[in-house]
This record gives C-alpha cells, structure tokens and sequence, in this order.
C-alpha cells in the first residue's frame, strides 16, 4: 500500500498530500486489523475453554454452555440488524423458531445429521425473513418494530393453533418412532427401539460434543459479524442508523441495504434455532413468542448495542440468570451464607429470597433498569469505563489512539 | 343479526379495555415523548387497588377453636369479618359495593404511582433513546409483577360484581328481539358506560382545562411550548399522573370481568401497543377508535361462522389488521407524520 | 444444597492442588462416565439426587409451588423425617424411612414456566449439572410429553406429574415415563354415567376447548362419551390459550340451541371461561324446556376456589380431593395440613404418591437404574395411597385406579370445601385396552 | 446549454401556495444564486430538485433526465446531483473519515452493492481520497473524531466534502455559510472558486451578499414564492424590485 501513496492525489487535483498522514493511517488500520486478530483469538479461546472458565460460577454444564453459545449466536445476528442499522425488531424469535422446526423436519424426514438439518433451517429463516422483511422494511421507527411484531405474533399463535400438523401446538414438535428418515434409512442405519440421537457423521451431538459443536458455530458467526462491521456494507449500515435521510440524498438505496441486513441476522436467528434443535431435538411454539423477541432485545442492550463483543456478553449473561438464579432456593442460600455468623445469615437469606428461584424475574427487572439507569451502552460502557479507570485517566493512550476511544465500544 | 349485536358489544368492552390503556400510552407519547412499557402494569395495579379494597372489606380476625379439629389435626380457625363486625349494615354495603368503591380508592394511589413513576424515573429518560425508555420501563413492569406476584400470589382472585349488578339484562327486548336472545351482563354494560365516560372526562379535560392546552400545545409542538416559560415539568407530571389514573380505573373495573392477575398488565400491554400504532402514535382520538375497531374486528373473527372459512383467523385478526392499516396508512388511522420514524 | 456443596467441593479441590485432573476431567465427566457407570447419574455418595420440575412462575404457578410442597413432604418421609404420611398406609412396605438403598434423598428443583422449552431446559440442567437421577412434576401435558421425551432420550425416569391428556401414555408414551394422574379417556368414561343420571339423555352439547393437545384430547373423549349417551354436539370450540376474555366465544352459545356447555379448560382459562359463563346468565337460562348446564371436565380445587361461587353445583372429575376418607387419604392430609396449615391440591397428591413410588420401586429393584426401576413399577399393584387398589399397567405406564366425579359445593363451610365427592367411579368402569390410545412404549434407556 | 431546466413549477401545502410557476434555466458549470427574504421559497424550491418533494406541476429536467414522477433521491444523486443543506445533514454518530468515505462508496459502488465480506481497511483507494478530501476542506486532521463534535461551521464544511467527494455535476448548497465567522466564510468562498474551476455547476442559496456577489455569475430573486428577477449580479444589484421584495417582507 504505502509505496502508491505518493502517487495519490487528491481527487480535486491540487497539491500531492502529506505522506505522514498516510504512514499514521495505514498503520492503524493494519493495527485496527491486527486488533480484530486478537480479539478473535481470545474470543475463540475463552469460548472453547468455558467449560473449565465457567466451572467456578456452578454454569459448567453442556446444556447451559449450549445456551450460551446458541443465545449468543442469536444476540450476534440481532446485533446485526439493532445495533447497527437502529431498526428494532421485536419479531426475531419468529426466525428462530422457524430454524427450530425446519431442523426438527429434516431430523425427522432425512436424517439425523446436523449438517442438513442447519442448512434447511438457516434457508427457511432466511427466506421467511426476506419475505417479513420485504413487507415491514416499508416502515421505519415503531411502525416497523410493531409491524414485525405482528407478523412473530401471527406465526406464534398460528403454530400454537391451526398449524399443529406442522408444528405439533403446545407440546412442540417432536422425534418419534416412526418417523421416515429417508437418508438414514437408505444409508443402512438401523431404525432402533428407542429414539435416535442427532450426531454429526455419527458422532453423537448431545452434552459437550454437541456444546463443541456450538462454540465453533458461535466463533464462525462472531468473525462473520466481525467482517460486516468492518466492510462497507457494515459502514453503510451503521449510516442508515445515524441518518438515513442524508444516506438517500447520498445516493444510496437504503432498502436493499435494511433487506439484507434483516435476512442476514434472520438467518442467524434460524442457525441459532436449529442448533437449538440440534442439541435438543424438540421446537416449541414459545420460542416465537414475543417475549422471546424481547429477550433477545434485552440481551442486545444488556451488552451493548452496536457493540461486537456485547450482544454475547448479553446473552450469557441473562441466561446464567435465568438458569442459575431460578435454581436456587431457601437451602441454597442458608448454605451460601452459612460462613456469617447466624442472624447475620438469617438476615441475609431473609433479603435476598424473593430474588431467586421462583423470584428471579424479580432480579431480571432490577438489572435491566439498574443498567439502563446507571449504563446505557450496556455491559460493555461498563467495561469500557473500568478499563479507562485503569489505565489511568485518558491522557496518553487518548491521544495516541482517537479512533479507539471514539468510535463505539468494541 | 342478535349474535352480531352480541358480539359488537362484547367487542366495544373489549375495545374499551384497550382504548383506555392506549389512551394513557399515547398521551404519554405525545406529551412526554416517552415509550412506556409499564402502563400494562399501572392498569394491573389498578385492577389490585380493588383486590386490596377487597381484601379489606373482607378482612377477618382469626382466632383460634381448641376444641374442633380440621381434618390435618390442627385447630379449627374462626374467622370474624371484623369490617361488617363494626359498622353493620355499612360494613356489608361496603363489601358488597367493593369494587365500585374501590374508584374512589384508586385514584389517589393510581395518581401517586404515577407522579412518583415520573419523578422518579421517567423524567430522567426524556431525552434519552426510545429504545432506553422501552427497556427501562420495561424492567420496571417486570419488578412491580414480581412484587405483585410475591405479595397476591400467581393464581386470578376473583372480585364479584355487587350482587344487584351480577346478573345480566335483557337488552334485546328493548331492540325488539325475542326475550332471552339478547341478553348481556349488567356489568359489562356499566363498564361500557364508565368507559365512555372516562374517555369523555379525559378529552374534556385536554379541551377546558389550562393544564390540557399545554398538553395539547405540547402534543403538537413540544419545543415551542417549552419556550412559552411554562413550568412544563409540573405539566408532564400531571399527564403521566392522569394517564396512571386512567389504565388503573380501567383496571378496577375490570376485575368483575376478568378475575386479575400479577400478569394482566403484560397480556394488554402489547394489544394496547398495538392499538396505539394502529390509532396512530399520539393521536387520542385515534387511540379510542382504534382500540373500539380491533375490538369489535377480534368479536367478530371469533365467530364460529368466521372461523370455519377461515381457522385461526381470531388468533391473528388484530396483528393482521395493525399490518393491513400500518401498510395502507402509513402512520396508522390518525397519525400525525414525522412521529416516531427516525 | 447439592449445588453449593458442590461448588464448594469443587473450590476445594482446586485449592489442594489438583486443579489439572479436575478440570481436564470435569467437562467428559458424562461422556465417559457414562461409559464407566452402569446408568447415567448413577449415585456413588451417600445420597441420591431426585429433580423436580414444577411450574414456579407463570399461569400454574401456585400449583407448582404445592407440587413442591408435596414434593418436600415426600423426601421427608421417604428419609424418615415427619410423620411418614402415606408411608404407613401404603401397601408396599419396601421403604424403611431410610431413604432409598441406604442413600439419603436430596433433590434439585426447576421452574418449567409452564412451557416445553423452558422445562427441557430446567430438566436438562437437573440431569447434567445437578446429577438427578430421575425428574418428576408438571402441570400441563405439553410439558409432561416434553419432559418425558427428553428423559427418554437422556435415560432416566420420568415421574409425570399433573397431566391429563391421553397422549401422555397414549400416542407419546415412553419407556422411561410413568403416570399417575389419570386422563380424559377416564373422565369421560366417569363423567358419563353421572351426566346421564343428572340431565338425562336428550341434551345438545357444546364445547369450548382450549387450542392445545390437552384441550382436544379432552374434547374427544367427551364428545366420545357423551355421544354414546344420545346426546348431540352443537359445536365444539377452539379459543386460544390464555384468551383472558372468553365473552365472544360465549356469546355464540346464548342461542346455539345447546343445553349444556362444556368448558374443556383449565387453570386461569377455567375460571374466567367459568366465571364469564355465568355472568352472561348461562347457569341461569331455560333452553329447549331443560335448566341450561355447564360442565367442566376436569376440576381442581385451587381453580375451583378461583372461581368462587361460580362452580357451585357444576360437575366434573378430579384425580383425587382432600376430604376423601380412606385411610391414606387421610394419613396424607394430615401431614400436608400440620406442616402448611392448608389440605393438599390432587397435584400435590399426585405429585407425592409419585415420589414415593418412584422410591419404592427403587428400593424393589436394589438398583436406580432406569430399567430396573421402570420394570418394578410395570404392573405394580398397590393401595393405600388415597385412590383405592391401584396398578401401575405394563403395557402403557399408566396407573389405573378409582375416578372422583366431583360437584362444587353449594354451602362451602370454609374456603378450601369447594368440591363434594358425588360418585367414586370404579376401576374397571375406566378401564380401556392400552391399543386403543395408540403410540408405542419404546425400550427403556438407561442413559449408558 | 442548460444542464438544469425548472419550468411551471408549482407546490402548495395545503391551501397554502409555496410555489407559484417557477421557471430556472441554470447553466452548465455557472453559479447561480437564489435568494429572497425568509419564507420566499427557496428551501421547498431545492426540495423539488432532490426529490424531498414532489411539485404538483411543473417540470424539472437534469441533464435531459426528468427529476419528476417518483424517481428517488437516491438516483437523483446517482445523477450527479449533491445537496448541503441548511442544518448540517451529516453522519454524526460516525468519524469524520467514515462520512466522506460513505459518498465516495455510494459514487463507486451504485445505490446498492451487498459488500459485507471485504474490510473497508481494504479498500485503500476510497480511504486515500477520503483523505484527499478532508484534507481539501481543512478536516483532515479531525478524521478520527466522532463528528457530532464539530461545529455547525465545520459540520458544513465536512458536508460540502462529502458532496465533492462524489464529483457531481450539479451542486446545491442551502446557506453554506450560514453560522460561520467571516474567515471561515471567506475560506469556503476560496473553496467554492476553486471548485468552479473545476466545472461543477452550483446553485447557491444564500443571505450573506458577500459571498452571493463573489461567486455568482447570475442570480434569481424568488418572493413569495415566484421568481421575480433573474439576471446578472451587476443588474440584480440595483434592481427596485428586488429591494421592495426584501424590504416589504423581512429583511435578509
């Protein structure tokens, strides 16, 4: 790059400019690169070491860990349609939903490997968000975020309702017995008495296999989400959230730029539902609801919107919650205060009861408010902030790198 | 021709419910700016204010009887209804009168809520992001169900109509039908009426009061108001106060219909959501038509007749027709344009 | 309990040093321990891990948390505390109050939210992080086939709590699932004969179901039962779960010409759908010269309660009521009562007698083991657990047993008296050959 | 030859008549300035040029293409038209960099292209002349910060590159100067003259005499809403009519 520089002239013909500029640029852009390199790396790394990382917090268990990685691939993929382009969508766990049962479909009709059961299930999403997409995209603001409510709330109640054949109502749509399996069956695998297990080229998918599974699915989805942030498409998204007005008079068609950005984080919400079927082969009608919609909002702001590392963060968070929290009960937390001295105990079991088990929604409300109050560019402005705590107050490292401190958290 | 006048007024009650809460919502919208994800909540709140009037009314002294056993061995408690103990007759009026008492109850906590809501919360999030304002009072909807749900319990309490109310009216004979053909409950059609009243008071206070000329003024312009030197704070406290005042009232009312729950609020707060886009965002007048028209279209979808040409239609009719209207009328049935969008 | 001693254990471990072996081994501990183990979860402590599923939030949350109640009340007796309830009624003396092959009963609970999704994942998190060697609870079907397909596909037993639909152990049995509770094939077989005595066989029928398996499966086998009665079926309803005002599906009814409205719903559903019924002068209305009826299939007493005066007089079924007075009935109230001051709901019961045979089949077996403990309770025979001489039939995993038809109280004396028993509807009257349900058993899986 | 042609264009809002038959003819690489007291129609006038709004009647041809009939915005930019607007209309939340890069990717790249695998760090050529451009209006330094940090008069300034940046054929520029200390003025004059050495046609409204008088070659006076006066700066300068319009309505 830098040896064309000094033929670089300025688009207006005037004088050649100064070459240091160019030499500061590149150099943090390849810097910029190099960051995103480690920032992979570690990402990688602590994902598939969680198993170990998260064993102190009691949440070293496959099936959360798979929650984790598969929330996160959602949150990852809303991130992408939120965080950068600002349109709120409140109908993502529709795409989700609609990944679970095409999975569960193809598990029950061709076979029991992953691979064809996430691509049937990544290309519904996908399809099923270009056509939401196409109709709500025609709206911006609350107009589109209730337009896409509508049609998850449509697609839930018609799978509670009338389209139990597909989606098997309430109970959620299952494996059973008989079902054809036709590449399974042609391929010479024995129908067993009891029901088959989803595996990958025979390797079973359940418990940590299929948590591997998931965590090299959420790494590929995390520097997939990477590339789009920094590409121009990426760039141009981020446009259309801080004025879209000036992106038409700037020659750019914003439509097609929301569409493919809908579909693309559809198609992130489908891959996240059928790993979910993957791992647990069974898509209920919940899923879609909008309270499941909501959650991945939640999540999103949580960790920071706009945010690459945040959406995940998010998503961790609220899960470990929700499955943790919920779990505990008056014994727990005698026997986690049981180091103070009784009343002490007592007092402190008496205080925080009503915030778990059956009351943890309770401590869902008051994070979500205490975060939004306190931390509105969510976990990450947190991080954020410790991090410029410690490395002392601004100073030097502001000045040497303006673009780290400027542009959005990351 | 009786099953659809049935089903107009089951849906002009239901569209009543809707309207008062969308109302409340989009004047907070319009006036404030503010999203509130918790006004399903103030409407379950109000609908407590009557179980807690209810709760007292009925509140019994427990002793205990040493000499009778209850069928697990324990002592048989006796419980004396202590309200109707010393008032008398008074004491039984107010437990059957409960619930219409119970207004008189709600409002001034319902304003309250609100003004402490405001102060000590929304006001902070004025000039903050929609997207803020959602979540966070989204989280608050989320801690005042939870208390609710500790202090109530999950299961539906019940609150009776006053016994002189509960039955139900034949209305059709007035119109000329056959008696018994049309015949509707008494309070449903006290609560059409106290809807309709409600929604009466709310515009004429937005049309004869000073406080309603700034709030419509601000509805409109909400910088130049600003500019007018009004104390505009004071304003918007009053708003958010009146708008907690009606979902609640709306609340108390409604329990003789809909036994309440700590989850009420959630269940119409997105069809109340829904509404207020349909109605067009701020708009107050298309607020109450459209929560009235979604009303009565659910009615009607739910008919037998509907449902077999087309099945699952009542599931979806409201989402349906919000998407119909938000594609043919971009900002809904009255919206003014500019709101919301960017 | 289990989940901090476990992490404090854990801590502990990593303070003496062998942090290496521990965490290299933590994360395949499943894996292969299952290959080292006979069965999955297999207890090598003191103790064994029992995992409830209960509905802690959501529309069923109050009888989940008496689910739990029961529940605690089981562990305690099967462990020798507390009085021993039904223990010392029950016909099968295997259980010693020494908990279960000499290992004391610990247990992990879980909200199922009242969603399959939800109680998968709270089942999941009891099998594989907490160690539960078997999952019990509920109280909807969907989450009881839910549940259950995922015990049987993970390998351990599940206890299904309150679930009603036949598909239960009908068209979704498995192997590793067990129920108690009976199902709607039953309350129409019980509900028919006393229907018949009390309006007679000339009657028009017309149902509001609730738009999911339980509500049709209900609606079937009442349809199913009525009809062989003589009596037609106007029209049968779906609404929408949950739908909070019923008022434009009751409507329609006013003048359908139907005589008697069945209500196939339940929890919140049942008692606004009830309650609205009345309102709109349903119990009150003369139609073709006969008193207008209501029906509610299946009751409950905490629903009934909700309701209040509503179900006075309006009949249905129930697996089991409080003021029952057979001797386990009894024993069983007792105990509930002393500790909550308060009788059981049947879910509570249901919920504790399923503990407890779990337990005892255990115990007959020697062994937790899934199809060990699954071939002790195929064919089971007991008594003594409130319900009359039971069995536990092989061929599909269902308990056959007495069926309460039950009636609401017309003069309640105290607020929990909302149901009076009208006829206790022998065993065989009930009784249907398993074919008739469909679906197929499987083989049972240990989880090896 | 004309490059834009506005004849018979009217727009009204509600009962209100914004634009009574405007006529323009501008010509390729002039500068032709529009000006009129407040409220005259200058702003909506622009509008109509951009597709913001759609006149009732009239027409309006760029280059012999229609700017009429429901053709977006966006294809009227793809034309090579550019507006800056009166309040900034910039990316405020992005970098200086980022806002100039994003024409320059729009001019490259047409209205669409799916292009969210190759980095923008790739894309050197775009980030040199982003540069370039900067550098031209004096902002290259601030490249890096978030642009809601500017001031109104450089915010204008980073708009008036993000237009350049494009090459267009035809550039409006709504008040340029507006809110701008007079050295900042006078070195945006210095840039427009420069500017039009290179070709580009420019409609220019403004307030600010100063600037009209020292690049305009002809001048149009709208009041209420129809043009009352077109000609030389020379001939506007001492035109009655032009006075009385200023001064029955509010004076500029």
């Amino acid at each position: 790059m830098s040896q064309n520089l000094g033929k670089i002239r300025s688009p207006l013909d005037m004088e050649p400019l100064a070459i240091e500029v160019h030499d500061v640029e590149s150099a943090s852009r390849s810097r910029s690169a190099r960051n995103d390199l480690i920032l992979i790396c570690v990402f990688s790394a602590v994902v598939l070491a969680s198993p170990w990382l998260l064993a102190p917090f009691g949440a070293a268990y496959p099936d959360l860990l798979q929650r984790f990685c598969i929330f996160g691939i959602f949150a990852i993929g809303f991130n992408i349609m939120f965080g950068l382009t600002g349109y709120l969508s409140f109908g993502h766990a529709a795409f989700l939903g609609i990944g679970s049962y095409a999975a569960v479909w193809s598990f029950k009709l061709l076979t029991m490997n992953v691979i064809p059961a996430v691509m049937f299930g990544v290309l519904c999403a996908g399809l099923f968000s270009a056509l939401i997409g196409y109709v709500c995209l025609r709206r911006a603001g609350i107009y589109f975020s209730i337009l896409t409510l509508a049609f998850a709330q449509m697609s839930y109640n018609l799978a509670y309702s009338v389209l139990t054949p597909i989606t098997n109502g309430e109970t959620g749509l299952q494996l059973t017995l008989n079902d054809s399996r036709v590449l399974d069956a042609a391929s010479g695998i024995d129908p067993t008495s009891s029901l088959p297990v989803t595996n990958l080229f025979g390797m079973k998918m359940s418990g940590y296999p299929g948590f591997y599974l998931c965590a090299i699915v959420l790494i590929i989805s995390f520097y997939i989400s990477i590339r789009i942030f920094r590409s121009p498409f990426g760039m141009m998204l981020r446009g259309i959230k801080t004025n879209q007005n000036r992106m038409s008079y700037t020659g750019i068609n914003t439509r097609p730029y929301l569409l493919a950005a809908f579909v693309v984080s559809g198609m992130y919400a489908g891959l996240a539902g059928s790993l979910m079927a993957v791992t647990d082969p069974l898509a209920g009608a919940e899923r879609m609801q909008w309270t499941a919609s909501g959650e991945v909002v939640l999540m999103t702001i949580l960790g920071g919107a706009g945010t690459l590392l945040g959406p995940v963060l998010g998503a961790g968070v609220i899960k470990y919650f929700e499955n943790i929290f919920s779990s505990f009960n008056a014994q727990t937390l005698h026997s986690a205060f049981s180091f103070l001295p009784d009343g002490l105990a007592e007092f402190m079991v008496t205080i925080t009861h009503p915030f778990v088990g059956e009351g943890w929604h309770l401590t869902l409300g008051v994070l979500f408010m205490l975060i939004v109050i306190f931390l509105p560019g969510g976990l990450m402005e947190g991080a954020q902030r410790i991090g410029n705590m410690f490395s002392g107050s601004g100073g030097k490292s502001e000045a040497e790198s303006p673009a780290e401190q400027t542009k959005p958290a990351e | 021709m009786d099953a659809i006048l049935l089903q107009i007024l089951n849906g002009l009650d239901k569209g009543a419910a809707y309207a008062l809460i969308a109302l409340g919502l989009t004047l907070i919208f319009g006036t404030l700016g503010v999203v509130n994800f918790a006004h399903g909540a103030l409407f379950m709140l109000g609908a407590f204010c009557a179980v807690t009037v209810g709760k007292l009314v009925n509140y019994q002294v427990v002793t205990l009887d040493p000499t009778r056993t209850t069928p697990w061995g324990t002592p048989v408690e006796i419980r004396t209804p202590i309200v109707q103990e010393w008032f008398g007759d008074f004491g039984a009026f107010m437990v059957e009168y409960s619930v219409p008492l119970s207004i008189l109850f709600a409002i001034p906590i319902m304003l309250l809520i609100g003004v402490i809501m405001e102060r000590g919360l929304i006001q902070f999030f004025y000039k903050r992001p929609h997207a803020d304002q959602i979540l966070v009072t989204f989280g608050l909807a989320i801690v005042i169900q939870e208390i609710i749900k500790a202090q109530f319990g999950a299961n539906p309490i019940p609150q009776a109509a006053p016994d002189l109310v509960a039955g139900s009216a034949d209305i059709g004979v007035l119109l000329g039908f056959d008696p018994g053909t049309v015949v509707y409950p008494y309070w449903r059609i006290i609560y059409l009426l106290f809807s309709a009243l409600l929604i009466g008071c709310v515009f004429a206070f937005l049309q004869f009061t000073t406080y309603g000329m700034v709030v419509r003024a601000g509805m409109a312009d909400r910088e130049t108001v600003g500019l007018l030197g009004i104390n505009i704070q004071q304003r918007f406290t009053v708003v958010f106060g009146l708008a907690a005042v009606v979902a609640g009232l709306a609340g108390v009312m409604y329990t003789p219909i809909l036994p309440p729950d700590y989850h009420m609020g959630m269940d119409f707060l997105v069809l109340s959501f829904v509404v207020v886009v349909v109605g067009g965002m701020g708009s107050l007048p298309g607020a109450v038509a459209a929560g009235l028209l979604l009303g009565v279209l659910q009615s009607f979808a739910s008919m037998n007749e509907v449902k077999n040409i087309l099945p699952g239609i009542d599931q979806i009719i409201i989402y349906l027709v919000a998407v119909v209207i938000l594609l043919v009328r971009p900002r809904g049935l009255m919206g003014r344009k500019g709101v919301m969008e960017s | 309990m289990s989940l901090f001693d476990d992490n404090v254990s854990r801590r502990g471990i990593l303070k003496t040093g062998l942090v290496g072996a521990a965490v290299a081994t933590a994360p395949f501990h499943f894996v292969r321990g299952a290959g080292a183990a006979d069965y999955l979860n297999m207890p090598k402590g003191k103790s064994v891990i029992f995992g409830f599923n209960v509905p802690q939030t959501g529309a069923y949350a109050d009888e989940g948390a008496d689910e739990l109640r029961a529940y605690k009340l089981a562990v305690q007796h099967i462990n020798g505390e507390g009085d021993g309830g039904m223990l010392n009624t029950f016909t099968s003396k295997a259980l010693k109050g020494n908990g279960v092959n000499g290992k004391k009963v610990e247990f992990v609970t879980g909200d199922t939210q009242t969603k399959s999704d939800a109680a998968r994942a709270s089942a999941k998190r009891m099998i594989e992080k907490d160690g539960a060697i078997m999952i019990t609870g509920g109280s909807s079907s969907g989450v009881a086939i839910a549940v259950q397909g995922l015990c049987q596909e993970a390998g351990v037993i599940f206890m299904a709590g309150l679930t009603h639909s036949n598909d239960t152990t009908g068209k979704d049995k498995k192997a590793n699932g067990f129920r108690h509770f009976f199902n709607t094939e039953m309350s129409g077989a019980a509900l028919a004969p006393v229907l018949e005595k009390a309006f007679g066989t000339d009657r028009t029928a017309y149902h509001l179901t609730a738009d999911y398996t339980w509500g049709w499966s209900q609606e079937g086998s009442i349809k199913k039962y009525t009809e062989k009665l003589g009596w037609n079926t106007a029209s049968a309803v779906r609404t929408p779960l949950g739908a909070g005002d019923f008022s434009q599906y009751i409507t329609p009814v006013l003048n359908s010409g139907a005589d008697v409205l069945v209500l196939n719903h339940y929890g919140k559903d049942m008692v606004n759908s009830l309650t609205q019924a009345v309102q709109f002068g349903l119990r009150d209305k003369q139609v073709n010269g006969k008193d207008f009826a209501i029906v509610v299939p299946l009751y409950s007493r905490l629903m009934a309660q909700g309701a209040g005066k509503n179900v006075q007089g309006i009949f249905g079924s129930t697996n089991w009521h409080w003021s029952l007075q057979d001797e386990g009935s009894k024993a069983f109230v007792k105990s509930f009562g002393q500790a909550y001051g308060f009788p059981p709901s049947q879910a509570a019961h249901t919920c504790y007698v399923q503990a407890i045979l779990y337990a005892d089949a255990c115990q007959r077996a020697g062994s937790f083991a899934p199809c060990d403990v699954g071939k002790a309770l195929e064919g089971f025979k007991f008594d003594g657990m409130g319900n009359g001489a039971t069995e536990y039939r092989a061929a599909d995993h269902q308990c056959f047993k007495d069926v309460l038809v039950v009636k609401g109280k017309e003069n309640p004396t105290t607020k929990f008296d909302v149901l009076e028993v009208v006829e206790v509807t022998p065993r065989a009257q009930v009784e249907y050959p398993p074919e008739l349900l469909g679906g197929q058993l499987g083989s049972c899986n240990n989880g090896a | 030859m004309a490059i834009l042609e506005v004849s018979g264009v009217n727009k009204s809002f509600g009962g209100l008549k914004a634009l009574t038959d405007v006529n323009l003819s501008i010509e390729q690489s002039s500068v032709h300035a529009i000006i009129g007291p407040n409220g005259a129609g200058k702003s909506t006038l622009l509008n109509c040029l951009i597709g913001k709004l759609e006149p009732d009647s009239g027409v309006v041809n760029f280059d012999g293409t229609s700017l009429l009939g429901g053709i977006t915005p966006y294809n009227i930019n793809q034309l090579g038209v550019c507006r800056v607007f009166q309040t900034p209309e910039v990316f405020g939340d992005m970098t200086l960099l980022e806002n100039v890069m994003i024409p320059s990717f729009a001019k490259r790249d047409g209205n669409f292209r799916f292009n969210g695998w190759g980095a923008v760090a790739k894309r050197g050529e775009v980030n040199d002349e982003a540069l370039a451009m900067l550098e031209e209006v004096g902002l290259v330094e601030q490249r890096n910060v978030i642009t809601n940090a500017l001031s109104r008069g450089d915010k204008r300034r980073l708009e008036l590159a993000m237009c350049l940046i494009q090459h267009p054929k035809l550039l409006l520029l709504d008040e340029p100067t507006a809110g701008m200390s007079r050295a900042d003025t006078n070195n945006t004059i210095e840039l427009l003259k420069k500017i039009g050495e290179r070709g580009i046609t420019k409609i220019i409204i403004e307030h600010d005499m100063h600037v009209v008088f020292s690049l305009a070659d002809r001048i149009s006076v709208l009041a209420q809403g129809t043009v009352i006066v077109e000609g030389e700066p020379e001939s506007i300068k001492g035109d009655p009519r032009v006075i009385e319009a200023y001064l029955g309505g509010e004076l500029g």
